[in-house]
């Protein structure tokens, strides 16, 4: 099985469904030619020409927007959003548009596509190359958000997305996309959306995390291991429709929960997970759920290393939650 | 006779209102573009759908709809450019072009059930009135948030065209939409990927209270063509044959490889911009009265007499016979329970409904069940 | 003392700011000669001249765009947003730019502003007229969120907010424009941002809302009293900072608390506030943390009463927390 | 002579390419906007511009600094406009006018801090390299997403006119920001009302990878200036001659009332997008030769010549002489802290910190406090 990084595993999985399937086409800013600023699209361009793998002008919006029409019109489409932070300018394409075309029509048209963007910190991006906005869009009934760890997941993930019935918000921790490696299988590769990966298991505590973030969660419980804390991981790899069983059966075990993610802590999706395990296993919890987030704050430059939730701050929310 | 596609990459300087139907009704043959047979079914049409407006603006005032919005002096513009598409092309409407629904096959009945949002409508009351979609006719979902249709209408001509389909797609919007984010990305992504696609602003003059001078400082919305290298066009919007004659002029340009047309048509906005409007607080009588007597209506049916296809007594019996639809499918509607189910709440949010979304209809029956206020209006 | 109804409570504080302070503007469709479609600002224009109260073009974006040049340069501008669903084509310019100019210039440019924008449903507008998109705001570091619920709060609000240093976005409940009427005293009435309000004492549950819920809590509070159960209810009137102080001391005394709001419930701000009295109350609850709140799809039309959490349904809930 | 302030209201219908320095470095003195002296002193500027940027690549391959987005080839635009403003004027740059900063006074060592993030860095670490402000100049906040400041432009400039200080803003931006939303409403509105605003499309011929011909149809730039019914010119963008007298010229019309103008310098990016890039995985080496060959600072120095105001060794002195300057702010730069300290990550958020940011400092404080690899990089 060839070991493949989460660049190649995207690049992969686009590569196989538009043979597969020739309604997929891929469209946005810098993908045809040049295969995307983190090469994603490499090659596809010439393997399936320009009418598939688009070039399209500076306007996230008229990506999506163009997106749409093609969607509506029986195309299968992937636009990229080059960073996450870009999307803003899409966003009413995307909240008022992909996300009611089914329910506002009474489901006489429908907008399924795939929306690819690299998202997260670490790589000295600033707060304009580093965000994590999935909160919006888990927020915003009618789309689905998935967010893989690992290349396997990428592959299998972005498969299952492109063949999904529903929009969805495809996130790639661009932190990971050339850190991450791992055997992938050659030919197809299907993920299910919807559930989430118990990745390490463990008595004392569920630590629920996802992307960039589940690498943090599980170097945190390897080291809390050493102090004799037995850590459950979740990956949840996919974000709406959340895989609640998998949390609530982890939580109802360990009776302790911590969850990480990189975006700002108020409102995040931490907040939801929260409510949620503590309206499911109230009667089972030993301690308060625990956050380990970014800030409220932007996104900064130099100190990224410290707003970013890693394992250290992990190790002492695990620690705290057990000493409770 | 010249060409009428124009030159390729050829941008017009000049925008001259192009008119087809003179003051006295005459038109030269040569111009116009529809038999007598169509011109007469499109005021069939266009009285229709006055009729209509009038109707549902009452039925409004009489608390039987929430909501109107309507085109009552802009029916040239929306029937002309839609009889100038083949039944093949898709429609992307702002919110004023239900008459094109209607020519595209909706079922009257159907439209007026969803003005009632009831258990009839075909939006399962996911919907304001007036946001219909009819998915057979090749008539998209009307949304609210301004010019959103534009890049979609882009999108969907590019598809059939990497597809190998013969499709054009048309858009209308007001002139209050050019200034939205999403003409320009619309327009701009069209001109750059030369996409079949004909974009026709209505341009009546007012986005609700703000008038064409402080919406855009350009002299004409045809010209705005020349910022993305497109055609642009400029006709008369009440004069039908002038919009018909140039709406299929577009989509010989569009179908032949020669890109999209930005399609000027220039009419107004005779009535408020809905039911919940009032423009008394922001506009002069007389500027309104100069508008209604260049009535579209009017205008179509003196080439109609001209052309010796309309007896004096017509016009009545065409209002009468409108009225009488209008009536009978109002009646059918209102046949319809007043509310769709309670299960139609989730449906269609994603095509299979999320284990939330199946928990919060447990949980809404249940407290329906024990207090039936929950689904009382207020 | 007078008696005003919301819109205007809001129109006199922007009258009053406006003599005050010769850099207030206001920009906006429809709001100067017209006044705007729900007459917030109606004879505003007539007052204070076309430079002050400006008819801008169709582009929520250019309108906050624009806002943000004439804050820089040190007006005061308070931008209408027509409609709360159509803030999203100005998001790229709230998120990116509202939000981030203090911190992303290290202080040496600031853009206080007021957004104000009716939000919420109840008046049969669909799903393009009646969202409550507060928590995307509220997620984002760098604004503030006001929301009142009456109309001497609104006046009080109104003003503290075109005083504050950063910026606010001001969600008024439409809804309630008319029907929410009371005295405002006619001179300066300032209301504190950052300080909940407890409208009604009790010591069985809290019941947490604002803007045209904090109405809905209160009816319910009274039909929970017949049944003699004693609700403490909150009106939150500042989302962002929040009044975590007076939420914390009401919980730690009811042990119990019911969060009401009109968005979708999946990362709305009860998430938020769930997970917050979890981490500070935990010892203290004597049942989860319920939420009563719009349901994760777009806002419906012809259903909005079952939609809309009201009394009858925060009644459930209270009960089902007193039962639990 | 004419006017070089146009007629109002009359929109250009041609935009032929404007130069003044002419092949053999002669120039017509009718059309010469600069005295002698300014031009040499721009001269040095620009060569201290291109030091700077190709200095500062380096450093980045060294790892000394994490970025760099430099102006190599457009130093005529980025300083031609620039020197054809007033000091009192607003400059929204987009994130090549490194120079327009210096040349405002931001004191060079204070730029290398934003470069390197340190303790010295003027925005607190909190922006990535090149996205500095200069608040005392006049030079607002650089931000990443594209074209928002130009809208802002539009507001400042309005801004100064309802307090009826003469004041008239500039901003620049690439060709492939005129495909974004926020140049067409700031565009749109900065034309209805007249607002007194430069609008600088610094027309490089690429954005990242996409050329200008996948950025729009339309045959120029400055022809976009017609959907908005304001003014357009097109210029050489790498004459600063030509640059310079018609920033003056917009700035004439914009302070007397006529308008914004939509100018725009047709000039070539030499290098790749930003030390992220690297451009020959989609454009050929020819077509960058072509540009080199035209170089701004040569065709410069060539005017210079014919004027008889550089000796043939004063280029090598005024580098050499830049160079020094450098060296000493990188010098400089490097003895400040690595690091801004813990709390300036919640600084500038609010004007005060919010109670949660409070909190999360003392929360991050005691984190490092236990184990120090909480803020070591990764
Ligand atoms: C994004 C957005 N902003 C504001 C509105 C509110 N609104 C509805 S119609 C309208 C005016 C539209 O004018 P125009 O485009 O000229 O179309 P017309 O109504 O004249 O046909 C406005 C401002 C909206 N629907 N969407
Ligand atoms: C909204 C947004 N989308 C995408 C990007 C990524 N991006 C950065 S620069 C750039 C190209 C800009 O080209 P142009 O406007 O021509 O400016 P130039 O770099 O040539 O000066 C892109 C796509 C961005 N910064 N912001
Ligand atoms: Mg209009
Ligand atoms: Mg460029």
């Amino acid at each position: 099985m060839p070991t493949l990084n989460i660049i190649q595993a995207v690049n992969d999985a686009l590569r196989q469904e538009m043979r597969r399937d020739p309604t997929v086409v891929i469209l946005g800013e810098d993908v045809g030619k040049f295969g995307g600023v983190f090469r994603a699209s490499q090659g596809l361009q010439e393997e399936f020409g320009k009418d598939r793998v688009i070039d399209t002008p500076l306007a996230e919006s008229g990506v999506i927007g163009t997106a749409v029409g093609m969607a509506l019109y029986g195309l299968r489409p992937v636009p990229e959003i080059q960073f996450a932070d870009f999307i803003f300018p899409a966003m009413d394409q995307i909240v008022s548009e992909v996300a009611k075309f089914r329910y506002r029509s009474g489901g006489q048209y429908t907008c399924p596509m795939v929306i690819r963007t690299p998202y997260g910190g670490g790589i000295r991006g600033g707060h304009y190359h580093s965000q994590s906005p999935e909160a919006h869009f888990i927020h915003t009934a009618g789309l689905k958000v998935v967010v893989p760890s690992n290349p396997h997941d990428a592959k299998g993930l972005l498969t299952s997305a492109i063949r999904d019935p529903d929009p969805v918000l495809f996130f790639e921790p661009k932190r990971m996309y050339r850190a991450a490696r791992g055997e992938v299988p050659d030919g197809e590769v299907v993920v299910p959306i919807g559930k989430a990966r118990v990745t390490r298991e463990g008595r004392h505590v569920t630590l629920i995390a996802w992307g960039a973030m589940w690498h943090e969660a599980d170097q945190a419980a390897r080291e809390a291991a050493d102090l004799g804390i037995e850590c459950e991981v979740l990956d949840l790899r996919t974000l709406q429709p959340l895989d609640i069983d998998a949390i609530v059966e982890s939580v109802q075990k360990t009776g302790r929960a911590v969850v990480v993610h990189e975006a700002p802590r108020t409102c995040g999706f931490g907040a939801e997970i929260s409510a949620l395990i503590q309206e499911r296993c109230f009667l089972h919890l030993e301690a308060p759920v625990a956050r380990v987030t970014g800030f409220d704050t932007p996104f900064p430059y130099t100190l990224e290393s410290e707003y970013l939730p890693r394992a250290p701050r992990i190790l002492k929310a695990v620690r705290e939650v057990m000493a409770f | 006779m010249t060409d009428p596609v124009n030159v390729p990459g050829r941008w017009e300087r000049e925008f001259p209102l192009q008119t087809v139907i003179e003051e006295d009704g005459s038109a030269d043959p040569a111009r116009v573009t529809l038999t007598d047979a169509k011109a007469l079914d499109l005021f069939r049409w266009m009285i229709l759908s006055r009729e209509m407006d009038e109707r549902m603006v009452q039925l409004q005032r009489q608390g039987r709809i929430a909501f109107y919005i309507g085109a009552i002096g802009e029916e040239a513009t929306v029937l002309g450019t839609v009889a100038g598409m083949e039944e093949r092309d898709w429609l992307f409407p702002s919110y004023r072009e239900h008459a094109g629904a209607l020519y595209r096959g909706m079922p009257f009945v159907t439209f007026v059930c969803d003005l009632l949002g009831n258990a009839g409508d075909r939006m399962l009351g996911h919907q304001m009135p007036c946001h219909e979609a009819w998915a057979p006719g090749r008539f998209v979902s009307i949304s609210a948030p301004i010019a959103t249709q534009v890049p979609q209408a882009v999108g969907a001509a590019w598809a059939a065209r990497i597809r190998g389909d013969d499709m054009v797609s048309l858009t209308w919007f007001g002139e209050g939409a050019t200034s939205a984010n999403d003409f320009h990305t619309g327009a701009n992504f069209a001109g750059v990927h030369k996409v079949p696609v004909i974009m026709v602003c209505r341009n009546n003059g007012w986005a609700i209270s703000v008038p064409r001078e402080l919406q855009t400082a350009s002299e004409t919305i045809a010209q705005k063509a020349v910022a993305y290298g497109i055609h642009g066009e400029r006709v008369d919007g009440n004069d039908l044959l002038a919009v018909h004659a140039a709406t299929q002029r577009a989509r010989v340009r569009a179908a032949s490889g020669l890109g999209p047309t930005l399609l000027e048509c220039v009419t107004y906005r005779v009535e408020g911009h809905s039911t919940s409007d009032d423009p008394r607080a922001y506009r002069g009588a007389e500027e309104v009265d100069a508008w209604r007597d260049r009535d579209p209506i009017l205008r179509l049916g003196r080439y109609l007499t001209w052309r010796k296809l309309l007896p004096p007594d017509e016009v009545e019996a065409l209002r009468a016979e409108a009225r009488e639809r209008i009536r009978r499918a109002v009646e059918d509607a209102e046949t319809f329970a007043p509310k769709p189910s309670i299960q139609t709440l989730f449906q269609g949010v994603y095509a299979e409904p999320l284990w939330q979304q199946r928990e919060q209809l447990d949980e809404l029956r249940a407290a329906v069940a024990e207090d039936p206020r929950t689904s009382h209006p207020r």
